[in-house]
C-alpha cells in the first residue's frame, strides 16, 4: 500500500520534472511550445552520450544537461522564437511542431533510431528499506531534486520582482515596454531557463522513460496534461497536479489494471470540466 | 406609472468585499434615470448583476414584473434589456458594419438562419444604415474594429446597444472618451428614444447627468445612498462631500 | 445619400457570399484531375478526405474559435461505423456515410458540452482526452473493432449500385471528391449566413455576443455537432475507400495532422483545409519518396519557414486571390482618417 | 527487359522506426552481397515509409502495384500493417512477403502472403514447455495490451496450463511510461517466473525496473519470447539483463559460419547497429524472393508464390523452410540466456527445439 | 533654458497607415502641455509615438539631450517618461500592488505616496488588475506612471471615468507636481476647460497635424478657436424632455 503511494509520488515527481520546463514557457510565458519535449530530449542525449561515449559520471552530466538546452533555447529564442510571441497560438503550434519534427529526424540521423540506455551509478541503483517500505533509490533521488526545484522556482517567482515583471510582460508586452520593463530580456532569460529545466527533466527521466528519437512526441501529451490540470499561472499548480496524476495513475493501474490506461485521461477530463482553469488556478 | 426594472435586496460579495449591499431599486417605465457614485461604489457591478454577467449572492431582479434573476444574459437581451460596457466590449476582428448587422439580424431572429447570405434581407439593411448614420460610423463602416480610434469604438459600443431596440437601456459611462462637444449630442440621441423606453445612465460628467436625467440615484460603497430629483441631489451637501466636490455647479 | 450607402452596405455584407474566380477555377481543376492524373488518384483520394476532415475542423476552429486536438474521435468513430456496417453485410457506401454522420454527430453533441468553457489549452486537452479514451475503448472492444489488428473483411458494394471501387482508386477519388464538394457547398453557405456571422462574433468576444442576445452555447453546440458529423463522413470515406480500419484512425497523430494541415492552409476561410491538405500530402509524398528515413526533417523545416515567412500574411494573400475581384478583405486604413466625425 | 521491382514498405519513422531500419539494412545488405541481377533481370528495391499507419501502408502498396507494377511487396512491421494490404495481394496476385509482423493469423488473410519472420506462438509455446520442464510451477504473464502481446499471453497460458502449470495474467497499456504498479502486483503474487512480452524498445525500461524492484533477487525468473532482450539494444541494458531466459528463432550469437558472416557484414555496413531478429527476417525475406525469382524467372505472382512454398535453406538463424500448407516459416526455436561474452551482452543459446511449426495453424491442420 | 522634449518633423502611424505627420513640438522642464482634438485626430498616436509604440516614419525625438528617435520604448521609459495609456492597460494578472512594484523606480514617488494620493487603491491593494472598477483602474494607471518617477508624464485622458471629486484632487495634484516638483506633462483631454486651467500651453490636432498652438490662457480666451476646432460652444441647455 505505502509502496504504491511512494511509487505514485515518485512517478508524479517524474512527470513534474519533465513538465516544469513547460510550466514556465507555456504556463508563465503563454507560449505554446510543443518543442518542449525536444529540449528535454536534448538534455537526455547529452547525458546519455557523455556517459556512454566519454564515461562522464551521471551527476556531472546533469548540469550540462541543463546548460546545453538552456543555451540552445537562448539561441533559438533570440533568433526565432522572439518573432512568434505576438503571433497566434496556432502559429506557435505549427512552428514548434516543425522544430520537433526536425529534432526527431536530426537525432535519428546522428544517433540512430534505437533506444539510448544509460547505466546509473551503483549508489542510485536498487532500493532500501525505510520503515517497512521498499524505496527505490533513484526514485527517491528524483523526489529530492523535485522538491528543491519547486521551492527554488516558487521563491524566484513570488519573492522577486522578476515574477511580476514576467507576468506583466506576458499580459501586455507593448505597455510593459512603455513602462520600462525590458520585455525581450525577461523573455529570453525565462525561455532559456525553461529549456534548461526541460533538458534536466529529460536527463533525469531517460532512465525510467527510455530515450529514443520519438521522445518529444511520445511524451508531449503527458507534459501538456500536467500543465493544463495544474493551471498555468503558478509552479505549485503543476507540481500538485503531477502528484495527483502520478498517484492516481499508479493506484489505478495497481487496483484496476484492466482500465488502468483510462485513469489519467479520464481524470484530466473530469478535472478540466469541473475546473476549466485548472485545478490549482488562483481564483480570478 | 409602471415599473420597468426592479431589484429586491440585491447583494453581491467579492470575497470580503460587499460590492452590492442589499440594493432595492426601481426604474420607472420611460424614466431617464442616472446612477452616480464614487469610483468603486458598485455601479458597474450593479449593471452586471442586472444583465446577468455575474450572479447575485442574494436578492431578486424583475424586468417588467417578471423575475429574471436566474435568466441567462442573452435571454434578458431578447426580452429587451440592453447595456453598454464601461470598458469597450467589441468584436475586434469584425467591421462596424458586421457588428451592427449582427445585432440587428439577431434581434430580428436572423441568427438561426444558416442558409441565406448575410445582408440579403433589405429591411435590416435600411436599419443598419440608419443606425450607422445616427452614430457617425458611416466613414469607418468597413474598417477593422481594432483599428478604430477609441472614440469611434465608443460610438460603436453604443450603436450596438441601440441596434438591440431595448425596452430598458443601461449605459455605463457612455460618454467616456467622447469629446466634450459631441457628448451632449450623443446623450440627445439617447434622450430621443421613444418615451416608453427606460434608460439608466451611469456617468461621472455632471453636466451630462444634470441635463439628461429626471431622477438621480447615488450609490456609495455598494449601498443606495440617496435618491431624488436633480435639484435635490445636486444640492445635497452629503453628496457633495462624498462625490461631487466643489467645482460642480447646478 | 443614404440610398447609395444602403447599396454599399448590402454589397459589402453580401461580399463574402459571392463566388470568386479563383474558387471556381479551383474546383474545375479538382474535377479535371479525374482525367488528367489517373496514376495519382489514390493519394488524391486521401487528400480529398483529409481536406474534408480539415474543413470540419475549420468550422469549429476558424469560425467558432473552438480549438481541438481530438477531432480524430469523430473521424475514427465515423470510420468504424462505416467499416463495421460494411463487414456485417450493409455494403452500400451511402448508407455507411449516413450512419457515420449520425453516430459522429451524436458523439459530437454529447461531448460539445465539455468544450463550452475554459481556455484554448483546456479545450485542446479535453478534446484530446476524449479521443484518447475513445481509442482505448476501441482497443479494448476488439470483439467489435478487431482491436489492434484492425478491422478486416470490409468489402464495399458499388456506389448507387453502379460504380464498383477499382484498384486504381478512380471510383474512390471521384466518390470522395464529390462528397467533399457537396459538403463544402453547405459549409460555405453556413459560414456566410447570419448564423455564421454570429459564430465569428462568438469567437471574437463571447461576453459581447451574449450582450447582443446571441445564445452562445446553443450556437456552439450546433456547430460542434455539425463539424463532428463532417469529420464522421470523412472517416467513413477513408474506411470505405481503403476497405480497412485500424486503431490509428483514432490516434493522436490524426488530430495533430489535421490541425497542421488546416493551419498550413490558413484558418477561417474553408479553402485553408483543402489547400493545406494538398500542400502537406504532396510534400510528404514527394519528400518521403526521396528520403524515407528523414523526410520529417524537411517537413519540419518547411513548417518553420512557413511560419517565419508570416503564414497569416501568405494565407491572407491566397484568400484575396480566391475571391478574385469580388473579394476585398478588411484592410487597415492606408490613408489618413478619411473624415473626422463631424463631416458625415 | 525492364527490372523486377520489389516494394519494401516499412515504418521508417515513428515509434517503430527501429524495426524498419533493421529490415532495410538487412535487405540492402543481402542485395549488396548477392548482386542486383537475378535470372538475367535487374532487381530494383523501392523503399516506402508507411509511418506505421495501416491505411497509408495500404495506399502505398496499391500505388506500387498499379503505378510501379511491382512483382513482390515486402516488409510490414506490424500486424495491422500486414493485414491492410492483404486483399490487394489477392486481388492483384502479388506475393506479399511479411518480414516482421508476428501475429499467427496473418498468413490466412491472403493465399499470396508468405512469412519469413516468426509467429509469437511459435516462439512462445517452447518457452512454456521449457518452463514446465524446469521446475517452474507458478508464472505471472505481463504483456503489452495489443495484438502480439495478447497472442503471446494466449499461447503461453494455453501451453503452460496444459503442462499443469499455474498462470496469472497482467496486461500493460502499450504507451506506458512506468511499470511500477504492475511490477508491484508481480512482487505480491510471488511467482516462480515472470513471463514478459513488450515491444523491443520498451524492453530495456522494463528490465531496469524489474531489477530496481529487486524482483530478480527475490528469486523470480524472467522469461519470455526474445523481444525483451532484443539484440539491437541488449548490450546497452547492462547487467540488469543478465540471466534473462528467452526463446526465439534468432540470436546474434548463434553459432554458425553463416551467422558469423552475416553479423560481421551487417555490423560493417551499419556501425553502431547489431542485427536482431527483425534483420534476419528481412535478410531471409530477400533470399526467399531471390530464389523464387530464380526459379520462375519472374513470370507472374502465382508462379512466384508457388515457387516459394516448400522452399528451404540455411539462414543465419539456422535451417528454415516455408510450410507449403500455411506459407509460414518452419524453423528452430532456441532457448537462450543473457550472458556476457568478451565484453558484450548476448543471448546465448543453450537448447534447441528443432523445426517448430506455428502451433496455432498446426493445431488447425490436424 | 533648454528643452526637455523636442519633436522635429515627426511622422508616425500603424502598419502602412501614417497617422500623424510633421509634428514639431518643444517642451520645457516643468512645462505642462494640453493636447486637444476630436476623435481620431491622432492625439493618442502622438503620445504613443513619444513613448515609442507606434511605427516611426520620420523626424527626430530628443529627451533631455538624449536622442530617442530609434530607442526601444523601455529605454525611453528609463530615460524618464511616465506613460498613462488611454485604455489604462492595467496588468490583469498582477495585483494592484504588484502593478506598482513591478515598474517602480527609486525616487520621491514610492508606493506609499501614491497610496496616500489614491486611498481607494490602498483598500484594493490585493485585487487583481481585472478586478478593479473603471475608475480604480484609471487611478492605478496614473499611480503606475508616477512610481516610475519620470521627468515627463504622458497622460492620455487621465480624468476619464473618475468621480468629480477625484478629478478635482487629481488636477490639484498634477498642478502641485508640475509647479512644485518641476515634472513636465503632456495631457490629452476631452474637457478643454478642465485641463486648460492646469496647463501652460495647448495645441489642437486635426487629421494628424497641429492646427492650433498657443498658451492655454490664450486658447480659453479664444472661444472662436475652440468652436472651430473642437466644436465646443457655450454650455448646453438642459435637454430633459418636458413631458410629465
Ligand atoms: N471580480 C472582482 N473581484 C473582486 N472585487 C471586485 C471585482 N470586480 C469589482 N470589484 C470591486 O468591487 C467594487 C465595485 O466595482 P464597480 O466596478 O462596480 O465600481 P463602479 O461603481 O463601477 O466604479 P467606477 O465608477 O470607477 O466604474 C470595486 O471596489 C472593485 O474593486
Ligand atoms: N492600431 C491601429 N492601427 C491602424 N490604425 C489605427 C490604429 N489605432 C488608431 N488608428 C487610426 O489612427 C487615427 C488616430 O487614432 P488616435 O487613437 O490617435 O486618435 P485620438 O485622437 O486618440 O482619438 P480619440 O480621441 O478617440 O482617442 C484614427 O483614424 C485611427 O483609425
Ligand atoms: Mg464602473
Ligand atoms: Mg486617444
Amino acid at each position: 500500500m505505502l509502496t504504491i503511494l511512494f511509487d505514485g509520488i515518485a512517478y508524479g515527481m517524474l512527470l513534474f520534472v519533465l513538465a516544469c520546463g513547460l510550466a514556465v514557457t507555456l504556463g508563465l510565458m503563454n507560449f505554446v511550445n510543443l518543442a518542449h519535449g525536444a529540449f528535454a530530449m536534448a538534455g537526455g542525449y547529452i547525458t546519455a552520450v557523455l556517459m556512454n561515449r566519454m564515461g562522464v559520471p551521471f551527476l556531472a552530466t546533469l548540469p550540462l544537461a541543463f546548460i546545453g538546452p538552456a543555451i540552445l533555447g537562448l539561441v533559438l529564442e533570440r533568433t526565432l522564437y522572439k518573432r512568434l510571441y505576438t503571433r497566434s497560438h496556432l502559429d506557435q503550434v505549427l512552428f514548434s511542431i516543425g522544430l520537433v519534427f526536425m529534432a526527431v529526424a536530426a537525432i535519428d540521423y546522428s544517433f540512430g533510431s534505437q533506444q539510448q540506455l544509460i547505466q546509473l551509478p551503483t549508489w542510485l541503483q536498487g532500493r532500501i528499506d525505510i520503515l517497512g517500505v521498499q524505496v527505490g533509490l533513484y526514485r527517491s533521488f528524483i523526489i529530492v531534486i523535485c522538491g528543491a526545484l519547486v521551492v527554488a522556482l516558487q521563491l524566484i517567482l513570488t519573492k522577486t520582482r522578476f515574477g511580476s515583471r514576467l507576468r506583466a510582460a506576458v499580459d501586455d508586452p507593448r505597455v510593459a515596454r512603455g513602462l520600462g520593463i525590458n520585455v525581450s530580456l525577461i523573455f529570453a532569460t525565462t525561455f532559456a531557463f525553461g529549456s534548461g529545466l526541460a533538458g534536466l527533466g529529460g536527463a533525469l527521466g531517460a532512465e525510467i522513460l527510455g530515450l529514443d528519437p520519438t521522445f518529444p512526441l511520445k511524451f508531449m501529451i503527458y507534459f501538456l496534461i500536467v500543465v493544463t490540470v495544474g493551471g498555468t499561472t503558478s509552479i505549485t499548480g503543476p507540481f500538485l497536479a503531477s502528484l495527483l496524476l502520478g498517484i492516481a495513475d499508479v493506484a489505478g493501474k495497481y487496483y484496476v489494471p484492466s482500465v488502468g490506461a483510462f485513469v489519467i485521461y479520464t481524470l484530466m477530463i473530469v478535472v478540466l470540466v469541473l475546473r476549466p482553469q485548472g485545478l490549482f488556478e488562483r481564483a480570478r | 406609472m409602471t415599473i420597468a426594472l426592479e431589484t429586491k435586496g440585491l447583494v453581491k460579495r467579492f470575497g470580503g468585499l460587499q460590492a452590492t449591499d442589499n440594493v432595492s431599486f426601481q426604474l420607472q417605465q420611460g424614466a431617464r434615470h442616472a446612477l452616480i457614485g464614487p469610483n468603486g461604489a458598485g455601479k458597474t457591478t450593479f449593471i452586471n448583476l442586472l444583465t446577468g454577467v455575474i450572479k447575485p449572492t442574494a436578492g431578486q431582479i424583475f424586468l417588467e414584473g417578471q423575475d429574471i434573476t436566474g435568466l441567462r444574459p442573452e435571454l434578458r437581451v431578447q426580452r429587451g434589456l440592453a447595456r453598454t460596457f464601461q470598458i469597450n466590449q467589441l468584436f475586434p476582428a469584425m467591421t462596424p458594419l458586421e457588428t451592427i448587422g449582427l445585432a440587428v439580424s439577431e434581434r430580428t431572429g436572423g441568427g438561426r438562419d444558416w442558409w441565406r447570405v448575410t445582408g440579403s434581407r433589405r429591411e435590416i439593411i435600411d436599419e443598419i444604415v440608419e443606425i450607422a448614420q445616427r452614430f457617425r460610423l458611416t466613414d469607418v463602416l468597413d474598417e477593422k474594429t481594432s483599428n478604430l480610434a477609441y472614440g469611434k469604438q465608443r460610438l460603436l459600443e453604443i450603436a450596438v446597444a441601440f441596434a438591440c431596440r431595448p425596452r430598458v437601456l443601461l449605459l455605463d459611462e457612455p460618454a467616456a472618451g467622447v469629446p466634450e462637444a459631441e457628448r451632449h449630442e450623443l446623450l440627445a440621441t439617447v434622450a430621443a428614444l421613444p418615451r416608453d423606453v427606460s434608460v439608466l445612465l451611469i456617468e461621472h460628467d455632471m453636466d451630462l447627468v444634470f441635463s439628461f436625467a429626471d431622477r438621480i440615484t447615488v450609490m456609495v460603497n455598494g449601498a443606495l445612498f440617496t435618491e431624488g430629483t436633480v435639484e435635490e441631489v445636486s444640492t445635497d451637501p452629503r453628496v457633495r462631500a462624498v462625490y461631487l466636490g466643489e467645482s460642480v455647479d447646478e | 445619400m443614404s440610398t447609395n450607402i444602403a447599396d454599399y452596405v448590402s454589397a459589402t455584407l453580401t461580399r463574402r457570399g459571392r463566388w470568386g474566380v479563383g474558387e471556381i477555377l479551383f474546383w474545375l481543376i479538382a474535377a479535371a484531375t479525374l482525367y488528367f492524373l489517373p496514376e495519382r488518384h489514390l493519394i488524391l483520394n486521401e487528400i480529398a478526405i483529409i481536406g474534408l476532415f480539415a474543413i470540419s475542423l475549420d468550422l469549429i476552429l476558424g469560425y467558432a474559435g473552438i480549438v481541438s486536438l481530438g477531432h480524430a474521435a469523430f473521424f475514427g468513430l465515423g470510420a468504424y461505423t462505416a467499416g463495421i456496417l460494411a463487414r456485417n453485410g450493409i455494403a452500400d457506401p451511402l448508407l455507411g456515410l449516413g450512419a457515420a454522420a449520425i453516430t459522429a454527430a451524436i458523439l459530437g453533441f454529447v461531448t460539445s458540452f465539455l468544450v463550452l468553457r475554459g481556455s484554448d489549452l483546456t479545450k485542446l486537452m479535453v478534446t484530446l482526452g476524449v479521443a484518447l479514451v475513445l481509442g482505448e475503448i476501441a482497443n479494448q472492444a476488439s470483439w467489435l473493432t478487431g482491436g489492434a489488428d484492425g478491422l478486416q473483411g470490409v468489402t464495399m458494394g458499388p456506389i448507387l449500385g453502379l460504380f464498383e471501387f477499382d484498384i486504381f482508386g478512380t471510383t474512390a477519388y471521384a466518390y470522395s471528391l464529390t462528397v467533399t464538394f457537396l459538403l463544402f457547398i453547405v459549409a460555405r453557405r453556413i459560414v456566410v449566413s447570419p448564423y455564421g456571422l454570429s459564430l465569428r462574433s462568438i469567437r471574437d468576444n463571447p461576453l459581447k455576443a451574449r450582450a447582443v442576445g446571441i445564445p452562445v452555447n446553443r450556437r456552439l453546440i450546433a456547430i460542434y455537432t455539425l463539424a463532428a458529423a463532417y469529420a464522421g463522413v470523412a472517416g467513413a470515406l477513408l474506411a470505405q475507400t481503403t476497405q480497412f480500419v485500424s486503431l490509428d484512425v483514432l490516434a493522436f497523430h490524426r488530430s495533430a495532422d489535421v490541425m497542421l494541415v488546416l493551419v498550413i492552409g490558413g484558418v477561417g476561410y474553408l479553402y485553408g483545409g483543402l489547400i493545406g491538405a494538398i500542400v502537406f500530402k504532396v510534400l510528404q509524398d514527394v519528400i518521403s519518396a526521396w528520403t524515407p528515413q528523414y523526410w520529417q526533417f524537411w517537413i519540419g523545416l518547411i513548417l518553420v519557414i512557413i511560419v517565419l515567412a508570416g503564414r497569416e500574411r501568405l494565407t491572407e494573400r491566397v484568400r484575396t486571390l480566391w475571391k478574385g475581384v469580388a473579394g476585398r478583405t478588411a484592410k487597415s486604413p492606408d490613408t489618413l482618417p478619411k473624415t473626422s466625425a463631424r463631416e458625415v | 527487359q525492364e527490372a523486377v521491382k520489389i516494394g519494401l514498405i516499412l515504418p521508417m519513422t515513428g515509434p517503430f522506426a527501429s524495426t524498419g531500419r533493421q529490415i532495410e539494412a538487412a535487405a540492402k545488405l543481402y542485395m549488396q552481397q548477392q548482386g542486383d541481377t537475378v535470372a538475367g533481370r535487374k532487381i530494383q528495391l523501392i523503399l516506402k515509409d508507411d509511418t506505421g499507419v495501416a491505411d497509408v501502408t495500404k495506399r502505398l502498396a496499391q500505388e506500387l502495384i498499379v503505378n510501379d507494377k511491382i512483382a513482390v511487396m515486402a516488409g510490414f512491421g506490424l500486424t495491422p500493417l500486414a493485414l491492410a494490404p492483404a486483399p490487394l495481394a489477392t486481388q492483384a496476385k502479388v506475393p506479399q512477403v511479411v518480414m516482421a509482423a508476428a501475429t499467427a493469423t496473418i498468413t490466412e488473410a491472403s493465399p499470396f502472403i508468405v512469412r519469413t519472420s516468426f509467429t509469437l506462438p511459435q516462439a512462445t509455446v517452447p518457452m512454456a514447455e521449457w518452463a514446465a520442464e524446469n521446475g517452474i510451477k507458478k508464472v505471472v504473464t505481463l504483456v503489452s495490451d495489443y495484438g502480439p502481446g495478447i497472442d503471446a499471453e494466449k499461447a503461453f497460458t494455453g501451453a503452460f496450463t496444459a503442462k499443469g502449470g499455474q498462470v496469472e495474467n497482467l496486461r500493460v497499456p502499450l504507451a506506458n511510461p512506468d511499470f511500477s504498479p504492475f511490477l508491484q502486483k508481480v512482487a505480491d503474487a510471488k511467482p516462480d517466473a515472470l513471463f514478459v512480452f513488450v515491444p523491443s524498445g520498451i524492453g530495456a525500461q522494463f528490465m531496469k525496473q524489474f531489477v530496481e524492484r529487486g524482483l530478480d533477487k527475490s528469486g523470480i525468473k524472467l522469461i519470455g519470447p526474445g523481444d525483451v532482450t532484443d539484440d539491437d539494444i541488449l548490450n546497452g541494458m547492462g547487467d540488469v539483463a543478465l540471466g534473462a531466459i528467452t526463446t526465439q528463432h534468432y540470436s546474434a550469437a548463434h553459432d554458425s559460419p553463416e551467422n558469423k558472416a552475416f553479423v560481421e557484414a551487417f555490423k560493417k555496413a551499419n556501425p553502431n547497429m547489431r542485427p536482431n531478429f527483425m534483420a534476419v527476417g528481412g535478410y531471409d525475406g530477400m533470399h526467399l524472393i531471390y530464389e523464387g525469382l530464380k526459379k520462375t524467372g519472374g513470370q507472374g505472382g502465382q508462379a512466384l508464390i508457388d515457387a516459394m512454398k516448400g522452399m528451404s535453406w540455411t539462414s543465419p538463424r539456422g535451417p528454415v523452410s516455408i510450410d507449403p500448407q500455411t506459407r509460414d516459416i518452419i524453423q528452430n526455436i532456441y532457448v537462450r540466456k543473457v550472458e556476457r561474452r568478451d565484453g558484450e551482452l548476448y543471448n546465448v543459446e543453450f537448447a534447441t527445439i528443432p523445426n517448430v511449426k506455428d502451433p496455432v495453424k498446426a493445431a488447425k491442420f490436424n | 533654458m533648454s528643452d526637455l522634449l523636442t519633436l522635429q518633423k515627426v511622422s508616425a502611424g500603424y502598419g502602412e497607415a501614417i497617422v500623424i505627420a510633421n509634428i514639431d513640438l518643444h517642451l520645457k522642464p516643468g512645462e505642462a502641455l494640453a493636447v486637444l482634438g476630436r476623435n481620431g485626430t491622432g492625439k493618442t498616436t502622438l503620445l504613443n509615438t513619444i513613448i515609442g509604440v507606434t511605427r516611426h516614419r520620420g523626424g527626430s525625438i530628443v529627451l533631455d539631450g538624449r536622442d530617442l528617435t530609434t530607442a526601444r520604448s523601455d529605454r525611453r521609459a528609463h530615460a524618464g517618461i511616465g506613460w498613462v495609456p488611454q485604455e489604462r492597460n492595467i496588468f490583469k494578472s498582477l495585483t494592484v500592488e504588484e502593478n506598482l512594484t513591478a515598474v517602480s523606480r527609486p525616487g520621491p514617488w514610492n508606493v506609499n505616496r501614491v497610496y496616500d494620493m489614491f486611498p481607494r487603491l490602498k483598500e484594493r491593494r490585493t485585487n487583481m488588475g481585472n478586478q478593479l472598477s473603471g475608475g480604480e483602474q484609471q487611478m492605478l494607471a496614473v499611480a503606475r506612471a508616477l512610481v516610475l518617477n519620470p521627468k515627463l508624464l504622458l497622460l492620455d485622458e487621465p480624468t476619464e471615468g473618475l468621480a468629480p471629486i477625484i478629478i478635482e484632487e487629481l488636477l490639484a495634484a498634477l498642478t502641485r507636481i508640475i509647479r512644485g516638483e518641476g515634472m513636465s506633462a503632456i495631457v490629452v483631454e476631452q474637457h478643454a476647460q478642465k485641463i486648460l486651467g492646469v496647463t501652460d500651453n495647448a495645441l489642437i490636432l486635426d487629421r494628424g497635424t497641429i492646427v492650433h498652438a498657443s498658451s492655454s490662457r490664450a486658447l480659453i480666451e479664444d472661444p472662436a478657436a475652440l468652436e472651430q476646432h473642437l466644436g465646443v460652444t457655450a454650455k448646453k441647455k438642459p435637454m430633459r424632455a418636458a413631458s410629465h
